[in-house]
């Protein structure tokens, strides 16, 4: 009883005319995806740009366009990537819900769409899809680093209800989402990756308190969730009680596809928190550096770099989307995507020169550069390192030998573990 | 290589990957290297039968592409060179036979079909290229009177100049560059071969002493040659592109699966993590490469405004990481990786000549930012 | 910093270590990003007792060395300011300092005796230096006519210039670069902060308008300021360097102790042969940052011929091989390693900063070759 | 009743002033340092070479020159590795007998100096100091890779004599030595470094055949040989039965060493095999490149290397020599140096353009680019490896933990090996 569904092309016309009609053209330098090197903004601030995509996400809901590649009987499209990367072409250059795409339309929701019941998916999915819901992931912990699957949060089973403690961090959007897609410790008594239960729950609860981290450029983006007798409800269990692994292994998926997956919409072009090799030109020409044969060398190989990556992220994409590689090949694009953008920002900082050091308004694109490279390894460890990555190409990809893991097959209250995390 | 061929596509490779494994096994290319030409021109007259000289020509002069795109079907054809370190001069004749198709004149037509056939083959001189710094001689000048031009000076190296009938030479006019289809047996054109870090390309500087040839030999419009040699440019560079990542390719392949049979410390090579991580990088810098020039063949074949660009990103790219890349093929395999008995410097040779011409990975950075420049909006 | 110190130098470099741990923890250089001159008088006062300002200068001038060698000498303190992190205008109070001392006059006598006694410390713009490509304003200018020099111009960044009593300034003259003490009280004389990615070292734009200062304001011969110049970049880079060393050697040993400490997938960070492989690459970047730095002040406090490309590439490899090295310190610590709550960042800060300061690594190798450019011989 | 030593500075004085009334100043261009990408001899001339260079060590030693770090009562001088460094200093420039430094000096003649008895001492050493016996080693082999102590080729003993059998590999000099270092296996069944013992042997036997190698270059300056019964009297044996690990680590040690040893003459400067920063400048001489900005960037990189390389190199030796760090600390000097080479041959092919893809005599120093691109990773593979290196400083330096070798405690004949190897 399935419609045929909409031709990408047609799709692309109905979206680009309802684009035009209906949402403000950006004015030039105006950017929507934040950065970590962007200046903070205040919780007003934050939160007044959220009710407006709130509303904006409402209006792409109403006008038949949220949620591509979610089925219809969740408020969706029912329709495919190549769909989604139309009207990321189309959406260029517009006003639209930047903040809401991720992690909320996924991980988070693509997340629900696989492992949820019907019943926790018809009550989030349309809700998330009206700009109603916004949600974030509780996956890492702060004794945990790269080894997600070590979770010392628990989550032990009292009566119908669960109740969870431990610690949380690296979240994003603590005081402005509603709930929260959480991966907990159900069982001590085995391996690691068996004894892992998810859930969701909502976030704003007498048991959860949140502190703001500052990160050394005085961004105060991510959180720290300390969890006390956290209640909720086994309704609100995603997937097997102890098969929390499976649920979390496609999570951690999804995070990596965000930039060929059919739930998100980002502009064509954008590579959230990367310095660009567009503002890098800037940098040049506010330095007054173009005619530096050294300068333009650099520049050379900032553009490079990034029409390399670009054109990686489609071969790969499409060659997941149709089946020719493996899933585990989107670690390939992450560890171009981290090192590049590392090295973007440092050439950044080479042309800036002394104003790398030290800068006034004056100094216009330069003025950030010495910023961004202190900050520049965040590429490569924010949403998974670049070590794990590689981990994941070696063994995954390429089918080489696994790393010794002496924490495999032993259960996990007996496992060795940093000194500060020891019992 | 894309990593979805039409079936077409796909039967069209494998003819040439097939004939290639019979034709020139990796034992016959090793002793190619006493072979003045490089080749024999059984083998390339057989290879032009396949269409490794028609992609680039219009149907009406004998020629087509397999899917719409020839420069797209050609590097399937240039992987494959590649993958078998092939011999013979893929990317000269193929830019030769492209131009004159496109832009050759009636007087051209016979060379053209010679091309076709097979039973000659072109050389090309890459000029006094496009914002590169002008190393080396100043390039050839030539004059044109009373129905004659007059052609003087030096191009180096030029592949198969030796081998070639045709070489189509740029030259400075008064009114600009110029590009002419000398023949290599006209009274004042001198060829001296090069020593070269390859085993069966040869290289030759080409002299030009008051070489004489009637007004059709001009190839284009005299005085307007900057585009069509960058179009040239443009289709050598792809075509080497091809042939350095299947030669990538090819090391990759063979690296790892070394790295699965030695033994060292009583375990295999490959469950070294280091190494491991290494591969991983080397990995995305292969399925980069392999991106980044399919991307660039289409963008050429559908003369898109970004072409430019991403043929010179394809080529720094390709040859900064991919030299990095089989360098490292040999540092993983150890020292027999650098003796003339093992395969892998086939390979490397391959990366490596291709990297140098047409313009170095800074050459090509250098063009990058001048399209940079050129863009008048601040983003 | 060197492998065997003798022993005064070891208890004069010991002396100032327990100094900074005590005065200067880090919890304390931590609050200093919110004080306006980064640094308590006091703090700097008492370090001037333990001679942090006095290694440049003469013995005649209350000056003097521990070991013969002031610069060398210096770098065992520049490097205890580099491991703790420390605030104070080190580089430039003894820039100034040194400078006095040999070319200063009588009229400069008393403000070498502030800086010696620690009452004052000292700003020093670098101006338009040595090879590189002149970016920025142009750098001030100064006519000498009745008595009077005249100043005009922009310097940024100026390190301590909004705390510094003089700057000492080099402007071009009719005749060449002319060096003038400016005292920073003087009408014209304009200091305006600026941000920087450093949380106690201060940095202004420092305009001068019209200033009017008597010729025994100028330092050196007017118009020969050349030699000088290079002497004072080379004084500045070295002790900069040295600082950077030091916050290197921290933050590996920092780091290594954490890849000890650190568990994941049930083993210690440093069982991973991927990371102990980093650590090694980081160790011999570590040792060779030493090693080039402690040369290249050994050079300049001999006058050596090679000091200048010792200088440079000191520079040229602390800053590049300094800057990845401390990246890499981040990256092994993971998230945690770019909060403002840990230490890592402070070290990161010192040789980030450092790096850029007194002309990048690409501005000190376009140094080395014109060093290489001017040796005649073809070797 | 050992004599006050030399002062250094009179030492110094004393080889200046006989150097310059004995030996021939070089030409301008002269390279006495034989180098994988040098135009390959014939074997006359090397032979040719080699005598003229006997003949050079003899003179030196009835200087008293010859053999600065050996004891006086095997003809050295008894000095130490400053003497060396002083005579290295004043070398430069002249004719001396490069070819017999290494690996006669050492690691052989300093191996037999620390593990040899009396009477091998006597017997040898003298020999080699007055250019009489030119040594090489037999320690490589085909199966082993960077595992040096997986040696294969056997020695079984036969009453007084001890009977060898294998292959050894990456040897130099074959045709032109007169005795070799061998290290074999005496015993298969312990762990593989409790079974090894050293032998000397004269080369021109029959049991010993040898084959050159072909490397890609051309050159044919390394070999393999083939052992087939080669008798080795017992007397011949260097240290303990099966303690052939002792003495190999240490001839290693000496390996990494050269360029800080007692032993070896190098005129200061010199690094064989790389590519020098001073030839990459006439690299962009003959290509007419000096002016070009780029070219200077990498003209600084490459001589920042090489003054780096260089007091990296002072450093570590003297902290060796002092005892301030661990004799490991050699490896350090040897990744970088290593790592350094290549990086000089990279920036020469690349500013060499299109000569290093095809050139003729006219192209000058940038003739030889590409060939030496090729072969550059010898610099990290030639004389234990860069990841070898890698390993030696992390676990040996750092004291990290060692890495798992699964052939550490099993008898060497159970061990796994490589397919090609296996029984």
């Amino acid at each position: 009883m399935t419609d045929a569904i909409e031709d990408v092309e047609s799709f692309r016309l109905r979206a680009r005319t309802w684009i035009r009609a209906n949402l403000r053209p950006l004015e030039p330098h105006e950017t929507l995806a934040p950065t970590l090197a962007l200046p903070v903004q205040t919780e007003e601030e934050e939160l007044a740009a959220l009710a407006r995509e709130r509303e904006l996400q409402r209006m792409i809901f109403d006008a038949g366009l949220a949620g591509i590649g979610f089925p219809r009987e969740y408020g969706g499209q029912g329709l495919t990537t190549d769909h989604q990367r139309a009207f990321n072409a189309e959406i260029v250059g517009y006003e639209y819900p930047a903040r809401l795409q991720a992690p909320t339309f996924s991980p988070c929701g693509a997340v629900l769409l696989d492992f949820g019941t019907e019943e926790q998916k018809r009550r989030h999915i349309p809700a998330i899809l009206k700009g109603e819901e916004i949600w974030m992931q509780l996956l890492s912990e702060p004794s945990g680093g790269s080894d997600v699957a070590a979770a010392l949060t628990s989550a032990v089973r009292d009566g119908d209800d669960w109740i969870l403690n431990g610690s949380k961090v690296w979240t994003t959007g603590a005081s402005t989402a509603d709930w929260g897609l959480c991966l907990a410790r159900t069982n001590w008594d085995v391996p690691k990756h068996r004894g892992l239960t998810v859930f969701i729950l909502p976030i704003h609860q007498p048991g959860i308190e949140v502190h703001r981290i500052e990160m050394l450029n005085g961004s105060t983006e991510f959180c720290q969730e300390f969890l006390t007798d956290v209640r909720v409800p086994d309704s609100d269990r995603i997937g097997d009680v102890d098969g929390g692994w499976t649920v979390g292994t496609r999570w951690m998926f999804h995070e990596r596809m965000l930039f060929n997956s059919p739930f998100v919409s980002i502009p064509v072009g954008t590579s959230p928190g990367e310095v660009g090799a567009a503002s890098i030109v800037n940098v040049a020409r506010d330095t007054g550096r173009f005619d530096d044969r050294c300068v333009r060398d650099l520049l050379g190989e900032a553009h490079m770099l990034e029409l390399v990556g670009q054109t990686l992220r489609r071969r790969i994409g499409r060659g997941v989307a149709a089946g020719r590689i493996s899933e585990q090949s989107a670690a390939i694009t992450r560890l171009f995507a981290g090192v590049s953008s590392a090295r973007k920002a440092t050439i950044a900082f080479e042309i800036a020169g002394p104003a790398g050091a030290a800068w006034t308004a004056d100094d216009g694109a330069a003025a950030s550069c010495g910023d961004d490279f202190l900050m520049r390894q965040t590429s490569c460890i924010g949403g998974g390192t670049t070590e794990m990555a590689r981990n994941v190409i070696s063994e995954r990809v390429l089918g080489m030998p696994r790393e010794r893991t002496p924490d495999r097959d032993r259960p996990f209250r007996d496992v060795p573990r940093s000194a500060s995390n020891r019992a | 290589m894309l990593l979805e061929l039409s079936s077409d596509q796909e039967i069209f490779r494998d003819t040439t990957a097939r004939f290639l494994t019979s034709r020139v096994p990796i034992s016959e290319v090793r002793s190619l290297r006493n072979h003045p030409a490089g080749f024999e021109p059984d083998y390339w007259r057989e290879g032009a039968e396949l269409g490794w000289t028609s992609l680039l020509v219009s149907e009406e002069h004998g020629g087509g592409s397999v899917s719409g795109g020839g420069l797209v079907d050609l590097t399937t054809i240039a992987h494959e060179f590649g993958v078998h370190a092939a011999p013979g001069p893929l990317v000269p004749t193929n830019v030769v036979a492209g131009t004159l198709s496109t832009f050759g004149g009636e007087a051209h037509r016979p060379v053209l079909e010679s091309l076709l056939a097979g039973t000659s083959v072109a050389a090309w001189c890459f000029g006094p290229a496009v914002d590169t710094d002008g190393r080396g001689p100043a390039g050839p000048r030539c004059r044109i009177a009373d129905g004659e031009v007059v052609l003087d000076g030096v191009q180096r190296p030029v592949e198969a100049a030796g081998q070639a009938h045709h070489i189509l030479v740029t030259a400075r006019a008064e009114g600009g560059l110029t590009q002419i289809l000398v023949p290599t047996d006209t009274a004042g054109v001198s060829i001296e071969p090069m020593r070269t870090a390859d085993l069966t390309r040869r290289f030759a500087a080409v002299t030009f002493d008051g070489v004489r040839l009637p007004v059709e030999a001009l190839v284009g419009e005299p005085g307007d040659a900057d585009e069509l040699l960058e179009y040239q440019l443009q289709l050598a560079v792809v075509i080497g592109n091809a042939e350095a990542v299947g030669a990538l390719q090819t090391a990759f392949d063979m690296t790892l699966q070394w790295a699965f049979d030695r033994y060292s410390f009583g375990r295999p090579l490959a469950s070294y993590q280091e190494l491991k991580h290494r591969f991983a990088d080397q990995k995305t810098w292969l399925e980069a490469c392999h991106a980044v020039n399919d991307a660039a063949a289409a963008a050429v074949d559908d003369r898109s405004p970004d072409a430019k660009e991403l043929v010179s990103a394809a080529k720094a790219f390709i040859g900064d990481y991919g030299s990095e890349l089989v360098q490292d093929c040999v540092q993983i395999h150890g020292g027999i990786g650098v003796t003339f008995e093992h395969d892998l410097h086939l390979y490397l040779r391959r990366v490596t000549v291709n990297r140098a011409l047409y313009g170095t990975p800074a050459d090509h950075r250098q063009r990058i930012s001048t399209v940079l420049e050129n863009r008048k909006e601040r983003v």
